[in-house]
């Protein structure tokens, strides 16, 4: 039989979430002895093109993690006419109607379940340190234009709410763009809008932005003992900040594995093809909530 | 004859300018009909007016005795005028037949009829005698084609009222006499022609009646050009009374100051040797296309020199660009002043000043406001550049006025040795002029070394103390003042002079340098 | 003065043609050279599937491309085109769903693209707006329309018929290659053969001239962004079909691709010069790359670096081509 | 013809001046009319934190439109800033790291900051690329050399000195603030009142009438674009010591946010015209923009309609203003 070469695909390649993922892959791709193309897929349409790209070299499948959970249906269909296999890794793909793609198996992450995580992180924080709820303010670092981004604060919204936070002191910053500088400004605007708060509490979609309202934060003289920041990814960004000799506002992250995401779908789609066994059709992780205390646990417990 | 084109009262402001003052006359069907007036007096205004480019803020105009409301060119197109302007208006990367027939191009079944276009464009310029291809891009063609195909242009329109703005400002002679036999023809086929130029034996040729206009009033209409004598002309128009416009004086010539040896480039043909003396005009003379821009281009390090040295007072000029040589004290003035002179946006005095603040306007890092300033009023004044104020945009002057300001520039420069001025006299009035002439006198008169190029024979045979004549990208002859003749320099210039010259008059250019 | 120098396109003499014949002909001969040494090293890049992925691959970009072309050969510029596909396609998406009508979809989705680009059309030539502003603001616009029709969310699309649209195939060719194919036709034909485009370099080698000439520049201007609109749109509508869901969020960036495809292919950014068989090369060399730095697994930081790199070198070369032409 | 006319130089009539006066101010004036009326209405507007907040937040923007302005007077274009802020940061981070002296991280980012800049310079200036791919190019490579550098990861940065860099306050300003703040002084006073700046302009109204000037256009351009690059490194830097981290990502998009702040202040793309002035209000109008709508809590999707509709308004503004002027 021919050599088997499966692809990679990523929406986006720059974040240190897919990067990981890649690594991992790479791993797997060296254990096994297959072949491994790695393609960052920023839109549907460089999603199209790259799957025919893998079509032309001759690959047997791919696992992707899509720009898009509404690309499920062109990616079934251009699998299928390509004669490809597919595994989803982080986003489970949907069809036209939002039901869940049947014919393609998931592994991933429910980001409405992460973002619960975060906000009972938060919440079990705000009791450790004996705040009253009605004096805490809870900055949305809000980006809805992305839908898992939504998804992952509505969740952690939903889980403040569930335990008894006032939902007229959860505010929305929304960002012009995913980066820092972003979160810093609109987070900036909260706590202008706000100062009434003695103490903060701020979420977001990933790492990033709340390190922007963490440092808006910092400018209005509200640090470590008045902030608690909890993110989402465990990468890099988290464990500069959670490594500094000083506490800072970042409080936490929930990290989620990379490593298992990376390397056992991958693992999971040589298995099928190679004819050793049908992966399971969907397989949720969970996230842990790292924090100073218990970091090299967490990391650890992730196999990072 | 009826007045088939009538002004009325027409009036049009600009800010700080009343551009045309209630201008009123009337032009005949198989006319002639010859605008004169200072720069800046409102004669392209009023063109612009007829040609639907302007509305006019008061008054009347009436063509074959209708009332016309032009709200766009293509008005005035479609009422049977066509207008040649001043600034030529044409598409550098089309071809000539594109350009000709812009707007109207010939289709068939919906699609361009190239070949029609083509031979319809190559039927016209072949029937009034120019020699151009209808496939050459405008962009590869001498100013002088690209007006010639402007006129081109206009005529195929087939318009009742014709209107020339100085057509003849960057035309040579060749050229000159197919635009005259041209104009004549349409005066014979019953059209309204109107034509300004600044060149009075132009109008005494070509025009039957004309108009004067001086600060966008109208001063006189003489309905028989042929009787007023040129002196009237004049002083209608620019105030004053002028005798002699090249007000040439002897003045003794010091040492060789300049020497041009063995300058090699492209489009000049061979090395080429020249040199002037310290207080001398030397004037360049040659038909359009020549190479005498070209070689001054080289000597001034605008183009890429492929042999030659350039020595002034002993030393030898460096060759890194324009820089090095006004730093050396040699100044051009550019002969397309759209295209290399003017910095459009910039007002008048930043288009003055532009290139003296390398060293005089300057204090250190920094600029020198007040001095900026008092210079560029000091040349508006001297040289009558009319203009609301030093900040008006130099785009909204006239012309000519535009021309002036380049001018003022090249004066202005403190560390002038050698001043290059290619065509300066170019759509300027005669009254400024004389004040351009005079001030090249001052300078030679303070030792410098003045070259000047010019297509207009009585210009260079006026002003110069020498003359050089060039053909086809060589120098090909030379002449002192005294032997400066029109007939001589024309037998030089002309391709077919075959028997030749006297030795006396004509030196082996190379043998001098 | 002889004939030649009065008369400087009259049969010159046989360096120059060749020379010009060099200019015309060096982008294209150059990517032939490029495809031909691709095809002899790079596994799999010289084969049917290979060939037709990458052409699908610059359908969308090389539709658009051709009335970019148009657009700034008449000196003006387009940044909205990302938003008008990712608008289309939703607003397509949404119609398909609610009425069920292929040609519903399609018709609302083209009507819009033609009113967002009359829109810029009047934004620029009538009311004067400066077209990098302009463009700038309906794309934020109509971004922001994509996002709010669809609540931010991915439209789905199930309708066989209209995926068909993206998917069907003719000779082994998929429809959106073929349509791309009619537009680099038309569009040709329009800017070569037509009044239209003649009309089209004059406003952008010298309004002014134009206007003059009688030429109704204005209209013309909308009348271009119209078409830019339409076809953008077109191409929002194969977009998802191919990708069966009307996405907000897609395209982003697009604008800058067309526009750099454009100007690889030798249109000048200063208006009055296009040559649709450019832009067409344009399109293929910014398609290769992508598919050959795929195909040979380039990591993905790498891949910034080797597109920037070869960006520059095919201008540079195009460069040196022109260089001998200055003077 | 009354005597202004004659005599030219002379000082102009009252209508003039005032018309001049309305064209200069209007725009700053518009400005403030804006701010108070929002003063009055938004709710924590004019508050010292919320103003502060505001400047902080065009800090960045501000001091690279400062040398952006400076780029399109002279008729080129860069998009590659977005690109340098985030590579200037991400290499001092690291190099902070792993040096532990800041001064030797400033430098570094810096020096980077300016190669890229007279990089950009020299291919357009000398290898005449066109400024728009020529910086596409640089844009690309940056950004990839940025991810290749960090791994793509954010580079954490410890040291308390580099921190203070972006957040230290004097007399209630953050630095960055008033670093924005000397930059459009110096390049206020660089544009009006030197050689460097008349020079700037005079190569962006007519380069070839510079040239035969005597101005040095190709090195000039080469400074500009060094000085934009030095400029930009330094915005990176702040940034990277604002958020303690170099992130490779940082900062997309950005380009075009400077672009169209400079553009709104009447900076002309044609070249040869700019005023930093304009140029600060153009900066502020984005800022408050911004500002306000999320202080307004404007839902995201619609803040992208408004952010088209008010670039719109304020183009259309100025447009209104200069139409007086035309014919
Ligand atoms: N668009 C404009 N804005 C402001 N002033 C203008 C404008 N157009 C022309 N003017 C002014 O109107 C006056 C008349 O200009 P016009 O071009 O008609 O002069 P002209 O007689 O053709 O001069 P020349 O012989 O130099 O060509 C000049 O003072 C000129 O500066
Ligand atoms: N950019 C160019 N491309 C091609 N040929 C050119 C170019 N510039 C000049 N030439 C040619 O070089 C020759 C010399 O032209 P040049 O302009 O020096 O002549 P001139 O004596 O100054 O006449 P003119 O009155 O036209 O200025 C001409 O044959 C001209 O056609
Ligand atoms: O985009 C996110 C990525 O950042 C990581 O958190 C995994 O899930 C994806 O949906
Ligand atoms: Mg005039
Ligand atoms: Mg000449």
């Amino acid at each position: 039989a021919d050599p088997v070469k499966i692809g990679f695909l990523v929406k986006q390649a720059e974040e240190p979430w897919f990067q990981d993922e890649w690594r991992y892959a790479e791993q797997a791709a060296k254990d096994k002895g297959f072949t491994l193309v790695k393609i960052g897929v920023p839109n549907g349409e460089k999603m199209m093109a790259a799957i025919d790209n893998l079509a032309a070299q001759k690959a047997q499948g791919f696992v992707i993690c899509a720009p898009d959970v509404k690309l499920g249906k062109a990616v079934e269909r251009s699998a299928k006419r390509n004669n490809l296999k597919v595994i989803s890794v982080d986003d489970r793909l949907v069809d036209g109607g939002g039901k869940p793609i049947e014919s393609i198996p998931h592994m991933g992450i429910s980001g409405y379940a992460i973002g619960k995580q975060v906000g009972e992180g938060i919440i079990a924080e705000i009791k450790a340190r004996k705040w009253s709820m009605a004096d805490v303010g809870a900055i949305r670092v809000a980006y809805d234009q992305l839908p898992t981004a939504k998804e992952r604060t509505m969740g952690a919204v939903d889980a403040l709410k569930a335990a008894g936070f006032p939902a007229a002191n959860i505010i929305d910053a929304p960002q012009a763009k995913t980066d820092t500088e972003n979160a810093f400004n609109a987070a900036n605007i909260a706590l202008t809008k706000n100062a009434k708060f003695k103490h903060w509490v701020a979420f977001g979609l990933n790492d990033e932005a709340v390190l922007g309202a963490v440092r808006a934060a910092e400018g209005r003289g509200i640090k470590a003992d008045s902030m608690v920041g909890v993110g989402i990814g465990g990468a890099k960004a988290a464990e500069n900040e959670l490594s500094k000799p000083a506490a800072t506002g970042f409080f936490g992250s929930v990290m989620i594995s990379a490593k298992e995401h990376g390397y056992q779908t991958s693992v999971n789609l040589y298995n099928w093809i190679t004819g050793k066994g049908v992966p399971p059709a969907e397989v949720l992780t969970k996230g842990m909530l790292m924090t100073r205390a218990n970091q090299a646990d967490v990391r650890k417990a992730m196999g990072q | 004859m009826t007045a088939y084109l009538q002004f009325d009262q027409v009036c049009k402001f600009f800010p700080g300018v009343k551009a045309l003052n209630g201008v009123s006359f009337s032009a005949h069907a198989g006319q002639v009909h010859g605008l004169l007036g200072e720069n800046g007096a409102g004669k392209s205004t009023l063109l612009k007016i007829l040609g639907g480019q302007y509305k006019p803020d008061g008054g009347r105009l009436l063509v074959g005795g209708t009332e016309r409301h032009f709200t766009s060119a293509k008005d005035a197109i479609q009422a049977g005028v066509s207008i040649i302007h001043q600034e030529l208006q044409y598409v550098p990367e089309l071809t000539v037949a594109e350009n000709v027939l812009l707007g109207r191009m010939p289709t068939r079944f919906g699609l361009l009829d190239k070949p029609k276009a083509h031979r319809i464009v190559a039927e016209k310029l072949a029937a009034i005698g120019v020699d151009l291809s209808p496939d050459a891009k405008l962009i590869d063609l001498s100013i002088a084609q690209r007006q010639m195909v402007e006129i081109c242009k206009a005529i195929m329109q087939d318009a009742q009222v014709i209107a020339f703005d100085e057509p003849t400002s960057s035309l040579s002679h060749r050229e000159t006499e197919i635009l005259f036999r041209l104009v004549k023809e349409l005066r014979a086929e019953g059209r309204t022609l109107i034509y300004i130029s600044h060149r009075l034996e132009e109008l005494y040729e070509l025009c039957d009646a004309c108009t004067i206009f001086r600060d966008g009033r109208k001063i006189v209409t003489h309905d028989v050009m042929g009787d007023v004598p040129r002196e009237r002309l004049i002083s209608d128009m620019v105030g004053r009374e002028l005798s002699d416009i090249y007000d040439y004086r002897e003045r003794p010539h010091g040492e060789e100051r300049l020497k041009v040896d063995g300058l090699n480039g492209k489009h000049v043909k061979g090395p080429q040797s020249f040199s002037v003396r310290g207080g001398e005009v030397l004037g360049f003379f040659g038909l359009v296309g020549a190479g005498r821009s070209e070689l001054m281009r080289l000597m001034y390090n605008a183009d890429p020199r492929s042999a030659g040295t350039v020595t002034l007072d002993g030393a030898t000029v460096a060759t890194g660009g324009p820089s090095d040589a006004i730093a050396a004290g040699i100044v051009l003035c550019p002969e397309d002043r759209k295209e290399q002179g003017i910095l459009a946006t910039a007002s008048v005095a930043e288009n003055i000043n532009i290139s003296v603040r390398r060293n005089d306007l300057r204090a250190g890092l920094f600029l020198r406001h007040k001095q900026e300033a008092a210079l560029a009023d000091e040349f508006i004044a001297r040289l009558r550049i009319k203009t609301p104020n030093r900040q008006q945009e130099i785009r909204l002057l006239s012309g000519g006025n535009q021309q002036k300001v380049i001018l003022a520039r090249w004066l202005a420069e403190p560390g002038l040795k050698v001043l290059i001025l290619d065509e300066p006299t170019r759509g300027i009035d005669v009254g400024a002029k004389n004040d351009i002439y005079r001030i090249i006198h001052e300078v030679a008169e303070r030792g410098c070394c003045v070259i000047v190029i010019s297509s207009e024979l009585p210009e260079v045979l006026g002003i110069s103390d020498r003359v050089i004549v060039m053909r086809e990208g060589e120098i090909c002859g030379e002449l002192p003042r005294a032997q400066a003749t029109e007939t001589e320099v024309l037998r030089l210039a002309l391709p077919d002079s075959s028997a030749p010259a006297p030795a006396a008059y004509i030196e082996n250019p190379r043998s001098i340098a | 003065m002889n004939v030649s120098q009065l008369n400087p396109a009259a049969p010159t003499s046989r360096p120059l043609i060749s020379r010009q014949w060099l200019s015309e002909y060096s982008m294209p001969l150059a990517y032939v050279v490029l495809f031909a040494v691709l095809a002899a090293t790079v596994e799999n890049f010289f084969s049917l599937t290979n060939v037709v992925g990458l052409m699908l691959s610059v359908a969308q970009i090389g539709m658009v491309a051709c009335t970019m072309m148009l657009c700034l050969a008449s000196r003006d510029f387009d940044l909205s085109v990302g938003s008008t596909i990712a608008f289309a396609g939703v607003l397509g998406a949404i119609v398909m769903e609610q009425s069920g009508s292929v040609t519903l979809a399609i018709g609302a989705g083209l009507a819009a693209g033609a009113l967002i680009g009359a829109c810029n059309g009047v934004l620029i030539a009538y009311l004067r707006v400066n077209a990098l502003i302009a463009t700038l603001a309906t794309m934020l616009m109509v971004r922001g329309l994509a996002f709010i029709v669809s609540k931010g969310q991915a439209v789905g699309i199930n309708s066989d018929a209209f995926i068909a649209f993206g998917d069907e195939r003719f000779f082994g060719m998929p429809l959106p290659v073929l349509v791309c194919g009619l537009c680099f036709l038309v569009f040709g034909v329009l800017l070569n053969q037509t009044v239209f485009g003649r009309n089209t370099l004059a406003i952008g080698g010298n309004p002014e001239a134009a206007r003059l000439a009688g030429v109704r520049v204005e209209r013309l201007r909308v009348w271009i962004f119209l078409l830019q609109g339409l076809v953008t749109a077109m191409a929002g509508l194969i977009l998802a079909s191919r990708i069966t869901s009307g996405q907000p969020n897609a395209a982003q960036g697009f604008e800058l691709d067309v526009i750099s495809a454009c100007v690889l292919g030798g249109v000048s950014l200063q208006g009055g010069k296009a040559r649709i068989f450019g832009v067409l090369i344009g399109v293929l060399i910014m398609g290769t790359v992508e598919n050959v730095m795929n195909l040979m697994d380039v990591d993905a930081f790498y891949q910034y670096l080797m597109r920037g790199v070869i960006l520059l070198v095919a201008v540079l070369l195009d460069q040196l081509k022109t260089r001998g032409e200055r003077r």
